[in-house]
């Protein structure tokens, strides 16, 4: 097979023709004309559309194999879910919704039909199965596709069926170049021949190595299962061997996986808890706004994206400096014409607080809406990213983790090597003497509760990201923060960040054996505990201050 | 001293005005009859009740602009027992005692439900309750009109078995009491179907569990072994989107591993990037995307008293409108409001539901309706992907629990009875 | 010396019988106690006999207060050892235990209890059994009333009886906080700068009573008011960087070269 | 004893509000049971009920204010000991339901026929008997406030660090009862009650009862602080909120002295909580939930710390106004109940016992 990187040749013209030579057809390279399905489809339609669940699958293989120019085309229809019956016309065409019309266009040369209402047409639904089925034949086709990406998939795709006749993989092999698709290929071929029950000898033996050593996860199950089967005390011992070695990869990296989902849910908590580390660790506000001043950095994400249509990563960008001037203002504002007023009676902030929360929340609930708003991940936030066949991260928690420790580095800077972080330093240590030195301290007071709440905004444009953005966003945060922040010691940023990937990573340690409910009931227990051990925290505050009351 | 019995007057005085405020509220207005609404406004569950509020609140509008009921406009009377549960018991006695309101349309937990149910009783009022639980009751002052598990939860299994061909079973679950039942149900189900118990996976986590990321890597191990696998979700509300994203992360995809969910409806997709979730699946009575003329209707009505055209319609707001147009009827036919004469007529009373059919009220207080189950689509609504033959009636007690297989509910006289054992032929459950 | 200081309230509990058969109330041996790295007592030894009144003086940071903090339980050196009489091993014992078994302290920084009046004050610091339900049927006896105004008198708060605490100044508060040194009646008092905020007069009156005190009862004073440690005319202690520099009489200790060199800098 | 009278006359608006408990404890069964349904002063069971419940938060504000507003242990998990307590009623009244349940069980709760639980789990034994559940609900709440305390107390964490534990606390124990697999009835709770000591829980005579019950708790309750505070103990207390670590070097094992107060409130907390548990008819593990504790300290706060009477007055005060504004403005209330709280911080910094003026107060 040809390789075709950059080609002169439109791709299209590879595709048309390398399916066309997969469907054993002649090649009709006339244009499309406005013509009447072919009745093959017509009928193949017909019985899709209808509700006996057999000929519906049969269908799409009709219109898979019917050899027709439309064929990939119409399955690519039914598989966006455009295929819709116009019941006036009693025709199927294809349609796209339009608020709440419908837009219909011919099937075979795509002209606009018409606008019609929800009454007017219906929708040619197809399951899971069906979706299925349509995918693989569509997947056959992509075996031969120009790109390798595109091929590799195709391999991917037949792992779960190994549907693919071992002649047909070896032909695929030889005029295959491209090194990533002809592994998949050979581990595709070791996974046909071990599932076939009539294999044996020395390629059985063979195959069964190369699964055995293979880094696909799916290898397990053909090895598997002709273990239960086999009764051949060679084959069962090659097999037996096989599974512990593919087994014992596997747990390896199921530990780096666990480290790393403990990593993950420890980088949440330190950038939900950071701001808190601010304004109730630096500053002694014990601030219970600080969960809704998260959740109005979660809003603004799902504002920018509505200003943004159709642009979630921008939007998501762009969020982050809005996030956390928004956040940051609401704070700026609560503290200099209330929170300012309290400074030296703590415990009263928390009764201010509690009611600024009050009043975000049902703000949230009258102006934008009681229900959850859907805030969409860009194509760089979904998916994973896969370091190794048997390991993939989920690319919103990498990127989340690499945010929270790029927040946390500014924010380390900023408290260290700027003049305002030496101010601020200066005042939550010696109010009076700072003062002396020149230092505005009221003016210092509102940026740093600025600052911390700005960083619960963009504790907000993160979570956005992970679950749901509504107006209970924040109480479901509000706890856990500020036992953060008691776990690695109030006013110790470094704290902070400990404690957080601490309690993360020991959550997921205890979480497969105690299950997720009594994990966190057991890790509550252990920061109570812990605290008994080091009543000030993991990284208590030194000086002689920090010792009295 | 003169000042202190000044204030001790004052105090006294504000104690007794006070607690008779809501008292004289209620002697108002006679000439209207009185609809509580029950839903919570704020707290955790106001994301999903504010909706069935405002669907009572027009459907009393429209029943008003139809002449209202026996020659009486009806009254909205709108309460917020914000997602305490304890409130709702409070609210329940306010709307029925200090109010006098003929029926009450409210709760969607069953811990609500719970909590309200000994008013109710007491005070022999009426309650429709408009959501899908786990059944095990039947109260004589309670109208269920939300599916018992097998007007959804065994359906929904039935066809993943049946149509999909699954294998093997995940049930995820919040952990609370319907999960738990429900699940329990469905694995004596698929016990009695001969599904092994190596092929059953059972979990529960807590509410508003967030971080999926273990325990969707281990459905994937538990999916990559050859069978066909499924996920049955009963995770609860805030939990959902979350896991979903996860699901697509982790490169699941609905071919891969479809998941089929009792609590996820148009509403919760509405606050969803839906992405993620396409091709899974949903069992429903009600989806907005049915095919009925009843159903367009109520639509364009909810999009215009609701003025935002972006808005949906789901499953518990169908049972609002299928309760509130039984209730309409019985009382008509008893002419009265009083709760023991709609109690007798609304038994067997039949109303149209929106998905082109009619939903009979049943001795037990539970309705007879379809089972649909949908497929979820990228613009967050379902595709009906199938449906049962015909209509199927609520069931009270369910046959696959132990402690209720001897069970059967009958408010008909002479029975008269919610929880009658067949077995020692007495009533109270007790054999 | 007055009738008041002769404990004339026999001690509940009996619990402070000190073996100082040898004459020794304090013993202190090579104590070492450093916070990050820094070490604020080095090696440092120290012994307190019984009745003897002594000053420790030193310059800023010699580890004056450090001392006493080990000494009350405080703070915990690292190595080292601390007894109280032949028997009591202070480093064994916590605040509460180490007041109880006789040790009082007046702080550097007077505390007293800002919401309770100054009689109040008084009353919790009288001696007696400390135990939660004593405490709680605990009724002020006639004998009681009378050393409480006895002590009111001795340190000139009579007419302040009945007032807050918060409302006293920085000298007041000072007495008050003798007035509790002497109402707990310890055997061995270790008094923090208490010249401080005094006048002349004041002054001269503490160091007249802590003269009194003596005797009867062991007293380490920390002053830095050398004209206050002179009217003491009793031994005295210098530290220097956490460890013991000198030690005799004052005139002694100001011709000492050492001292001079780092104490006054010359 | 005089010294004490003199300690519970000497605070006037305590006074006041004994008076109004003792007058209401008399007042409220006459006018719901005795006075006819049409009379302008006739109570119906709504009112008394809600009245129970305003004063079971009552006692539950005085119980935090004695370590709060005391001794200066802000507590942010109170309500722990107010669910346990409930729980333990609760308990006690799922006995009473004996075979009248759903399913019949003359043993089994409904909760566990329906999750298929074989027999009773041992913690559940006794709790059909009053005189072994009644005094458990001063036990339970105490022993587990004795435990915490005594971890934490002789640890010395203090400030945030304890307020914030005692919050972790409260949210794992709420963790762990919405477990069903813990026996107590998971996210639904304990409900369905029918009687207490015989008397049916649905007649107004027994709610009537029950609101008298709670009237004279808070008040004996309320006496029993003011007695407590007048004794050297009660000076010790202020001494340790202000100062603990100087009370140490006079001698006194200020941990013991926090404990034991703590325990005692706990207790009260835990009688709050069962008196309420009757009074409206469920108890379930959101009562545990971090918020709710909160909201105790909200009451104090709002009206007025370390007044004792001015816990009950803010309790009250919050209750009342929410009940109100969610039947004026059921989508606004909070607003108005957030303004309440940023207002009265703002102007009112002692909360609302600073309204009354001082001679009037008499403290």
């Amino acid at each position: 097979m040809m390789n075709v990187r950059g080609g002169t040749l439109p791709p299209v013209f590879f595709q048309r023709l390398w399916r066309a030579v997969l469907l054993g057809l002649a090649v009709c390279f006339s244009p499309v004309q406005a013509a009447d399905l072919p009745d093959a489809l017509q009928s193949a339609l017909e019985d899709l559309a209808g509700r006996d669940k057999v000929l519906r699958l049969e269908a799409v293989e009709r219109i898979a194999n019917s050899g027709t120019e439309e064929s990939e085309a119409l399955l690519q229809v039914i598989l966006s879910g455009e295929l819709y019956h116009w019941k006036p016309e009693d025709r199927f065409v294809r349609g796209e919704k339009d608020g709440r019309k419908f837009i219909l266009y011919a099937l075979e040369d795509g002209a606009e039909l018409a606008t019609v209402g929800r009454r007017e047409a219906k929708k040619v639904s197809i399951n899971n199965t069906l979706r299925g089925a349509v995918k693989s034949a569509l997947a056959t086709l992509d075996l031969i596709a120009p790109d390798p990406a595109k091929r590799l998939a195709g391999v991917r795709a037949q792992f779960a069926a190994l549907a693919v006749p071992v002649e047909r993989i070896d032909a695929l092999l030889e005029s295959e170049s491209d090194t990533a698709v002809r592994d998949s290929l050979v581990t595709l071929r070791a996974m046909t021949l071990v599932s076939d029950e009539t294999a044996s000898g020395e390629p059985l033996m063979t195959a069964i190595a190369a699964l055995g050593n293979s880094t696909e996860p799916g290898a397990l199950t053909p090895l598997k299962g002709r273990f239960e089967r086999s009764d051949d005390d060679a084959e069962k011992s090659a097999l037996s061997s096989a599974i512990k070695a593919f087994e014992s990869r596997q747990a390896r990296f199921g530990m780096v996986k666990q480290v790393f989902f403990g990593l993950s849910l420890g980088s949440i908590l330190v950038l939900a808890a950071i701001g808190l580390a601010i304004t109730f660790g630096v500053m002694g506000v014990i601030n219970m706004a600080h969960g809704e001043l998260i959740m109005l950095g979660a809003y603004t994400t799902w504002a920018m994206q509505q200003l943004l249509p159709g642009q979630p990563g921008v939007a998501l960008l762009l969020a982050i400096p809005m996030g956390f001037m928004v956040s940051a203002s609401v704070g700026m504002v609560m503290e200099r014409f209330a929170i300012s007023k309290l400074y030296g009676r703590p415990l009263e902030t928390l009764l201010l607080t509690f009611g600024f929360s009050l009043i975000l929340q049902q703000a949230v609930r009258t102006f934008i809406s009681a229900r959850n708003v859907a805030v969409s991940n860009p194509s760089w936030m979904s998916g994973s990213l896969e370091l190794h066949p048997m390991l993939s991260l989920t690319m919103n928690r990498v990127v989340i983790m690499f945010f929270c420790l790029a927040v946390f580095a500014v924010l380390w800077w900023v408290m260290q090597r700027t003049r305002f972080g030496l101010q601020l330093r200066a005042v939550t240590q010696h109010r009076e003497m700072a003062r002396c030195v020149g230092v505005r301290s009221r003016r210092i007071d509102t940026l740093t509760f600025g600052l911390g709440a700005g960083l619960a905004g963009l504790a907000g444009v993160a979570l956005s990201q992970l679950g749901n953005v509504g107006p209970n966003l924040g109480q479901a945060w509000i706890v856990d923060s500020f036992l953060v922040v008691v776990f690695g010691g109030v006013g110790n940023l470094w704290g902070t960040l400990i404690g957080g990937l601490g309690i993360g990573v020991a959550t997921k340690l205890i979480e497969p054996w105690s299950g997720a409910v009594l994990a966190k009931v057991l890790l509550l227990v252990a920061v109570i505990l812990f605290i008994q051990r080091r009543p000030r925290g993991l990284f208590p505050p030194s000086g002689r201050s920090a010792g009295d009351n | 001293m003169k000042v202190l019995k000044k204030f001790d007057g004052a105090l006294t005085g504000a104690a007794i005005a006070l607690s008779l405020t809501a008292a004289s509220v209620g002697t108002a207005a006679a000439d209207t009859i009185k609809v509580g609404v029950l839903h919570s406004l704020s707290g955790s569950m106001a994301i999903s009740e504010t909706t069935l509020k405002d669907t009572m609140l027009m459907l009393v509008e429209q029943q008003n602009a139809k002449g209202g009921l026996l020659g009486k406009q009806l009254e909205a009377v709108v309460v917020d027992p914000a997602s305490d549960w304890p409130l709702f018991a409070e609210k329940a006695r306010e709307l029925i005692e200090v109010e006098e309101v003929a029926a009450i349309f409210g709760s969607w937990t069953s811990v609500s439900r719970k909590s309200v149910l000994p008013v109710l009783e007491e005070l022999n009022g009426l309650m429709f309750y408009p959501v899908q639980y786990e059944g095990e009751e039947s109260s004589k002052n309670i109208f269920y009109t939300g599916a018992a598990p097998n007007q959804q939860a065994i359906p929904a299994v039935e066809y993943l078995r049946d149509e999909l061909g699954v294998e093997r079973w995940a049930l995820l679950g919040t952990d609370y009491v319907y999960p738990r039942t429900t699940n329990k149900i469905l694995a004596a189900w698929l016990a009695d179907n001969g599904v092994a118990e190596e092929d059953i996976m059972i979990n529960y986590t807590p509410f508003g569990h967030s971080d999926w990321q273990s325990i969707v890597s281990d459905v994937k191990a538990f999916g990559s072994e050859g069978k066909k696998t499924a996920v049955v979700s009963t995770i609860n509300g805030d939990a959902n989107v979350p896991f979903y994203k996860e699901l697509g992360n982790q490169g699941i995809s609905a071919d891969d591993i479809p998941v089929v969910a009792f609590s996820v409806g148009e509403e919760e997709l509405s606050g969803i990037d839906t992405a993620p979730l396409v091709g899974h699946l949903a069992a429903w009575n009600y989806f907005m995307s049915v095919d009925s003329e009843a159903n367009d209707d109520f639509i364009d009505a909810w999009l215009e008293f609701i003025g935002d055209e972006d808005r949906v319609t789901n499953d518990p707001m169908e049972a609002h409108y299928i309760g509130f147009n039984m209730w309409v009827k019985a009382v008509e036919v008893a002419g009265t409001t009083d709760t023991d004469a709609v109690v007798d007529a609304i038994l067997g009373v039949s109303v149209p539901n929106l998905s082109g059919g009619y939903s009979a009220m049943m001795p037990n207080h539970h309705i007879t309706k379809p089972v649909l189950i949908g497929e979820v689509q990228d613009d967050g609504q379902f595709d009906i992907v199938w449906e049962t033959p015909g209509l199927v009636p609520g069931d009270a007690w369910s046959d696959f629990l132990p402690g209720s297989k001897d069970l059967i509910s009958d408010w008909r006289a002479p029975l008269s009875c919610g929880n009658f054992n067949v077995v020692s032929g007495s009533c109270g459950g007790g054999s | 010396m007055s009738a008041a200081n002769r404990r004339p309230v026999s001690r509940s509990g009996g619990e402070r019988s000190l073996d100082t058969s040898h004459g020794t109330v304090l013993y202190l041996e090579g104590l070492s106690v450093s916070f990050d790295g820094f070490k604020a007592i080095n090696d440092l030894s120290l012994y307190i006999n019984d009745g003897e009144l002594r000053c420790v003086i030193g310059p800023n940071g010699a580890g004056k207060t450090t001392l006493m903090d080990i000494v009350t339980g405080k703070t915990r050196p690292d190595e080292g050892e601390a007894w109280f009489g032949q028997t009591l091993d202070l480093l064994r014992l916590d605040e509460a235990a180490i007041a109880n078994a006789g040790i009082g302290r007046k702080f550097q920084q007077p505390t007293v209890f800002t919401e309770l009046t100054v009689a109040e004050n008084l009353e919790l610091a009288m001696a007696g059994n400390r135990n939660v339900l004593s405490v709680l049927r605990a009724k002020l006896s006639g004998e009681q009333r009378d050393l409480i105004a006895s002590t009111l008198e001795r340190i000139g708060l009579v007419a302040l009886r009945d007032m807050n605490a918060s409302t006293l100044s920085h000298g007041q508060k000072q007495w008050l906080e003798i007035g509790m040194l002497l109402m707990q009646q310890p055997r061995l008092l270790l008094v923090d700068e208490p010249a401080t905020g005094m006048t002349h007069q004041e002054m001269a009156q503490t160091g007249e009573l802590l003269c009194s005190l003596a005797g009867d009862h062991s007293v380490v004073v920390v002053e830095h008011d050398m004209d206050f440690v002179r009217s003491l005319d009793s031994p005295v202690t210098v530290l220097h960087q956490g460890s013991v520099l000198a030690e005799g009489s004052l005139d002694a200790i100001q011709s000492d070269p050492l001292v001079r060199s780092v104490y006054l800098g010359e | 004893m005089n010294r004490y009278l003199s300690a519970v006359l000497a605070d006037r608006m305590g006074v006041v509000l004994l008076t109004v408990l003792l007058v209401s404890a008399v007042w409220v069964p006459i006018a719901s049971l005795v006075l006819p349904a049409s009379h302008p002063l006739h109570m119906g069971s709504y009112s008394v009920a809600l009245w129970g419940k305003y004063l079971c938060f009552g006692l539950l504000a005085l119980s935090l204010d004695m370590v709060w507003g005391k001794l200066g242990i802000l507590s942010l998990g109170h309500g722990v000991f107010f669910g346990l307590g409930g729980y333990v009623m609760g308990m006690y009244l799922m006995r009473q339901v004996g075979d009248r349940g759903v399913y019949g069980d003359p043993i089994l709760p409904d909760f566990m026929v329906f999750l298929n639980w074989d027999e009773l789990p041992w913690y559940w034994f006794g709790f059909d008997h009053a005189w072994i559940a009644f005094p458990l609900i001063l036990i339970v709440p105490g022993l587990l406030a004795y435990v915490f305390g005594a971890l934490a107390f002789r640890s010395r964490v203090t400030g945030v660090y304890l307020s914030i534990i005692t919050q972790a606390m409260t949210y794992a124990v709420m963790l762990a009862f919405f477990r069903n697999e813990l026996g107590f009835g998971g996210n639904n709770g304990l409900t369905g009650f029918f009687d207490i000591l015989g008397y049916d829980l649905r007649e107004d005579v027994t709610r009537a009862a029950l609101f008298s019950a709670t009237a004279l708790s808070l008040a004996g309750c309320y006496v029993l602080c003011r007695c407590l505070f007048a004794t050297r103990l009660g000076l010790l207390c202020t001494a340790v909120r202000d100062a603990e670590s100087r009370v140490r070097f006079l001698g006194y094992r200020t941990d013991r002295v926090k404990l034991s107060v703590f325990v005692l409130s706990a207790a009260i907390a835990g009688l709050a909580g069962a008196l309420y548990v009757p009074q409206v008819g469920i108890i379930n593990p959101g009562e545990f939930s971090p918020l709710n504790s909160i909201e105790i300290v909200i009451w104090v706060a709002l009206g007025g710390r370390g007044t004792l009477w001015g816990a009950v007055v803010g309790a009250v005060v919050v209750n009342v106004a929410k009940t109100q504004f969610t039947g004026w403005l059921p989508e606004g209330w909070l607003f108005m109940l957030g303004g309440l709280f940023v207002l009265t911080t703002l102007y009112l910094p002692r909360g609302l016992a600073m309204l009354v003026p001082k001679r009037v107060s008499g403290s």
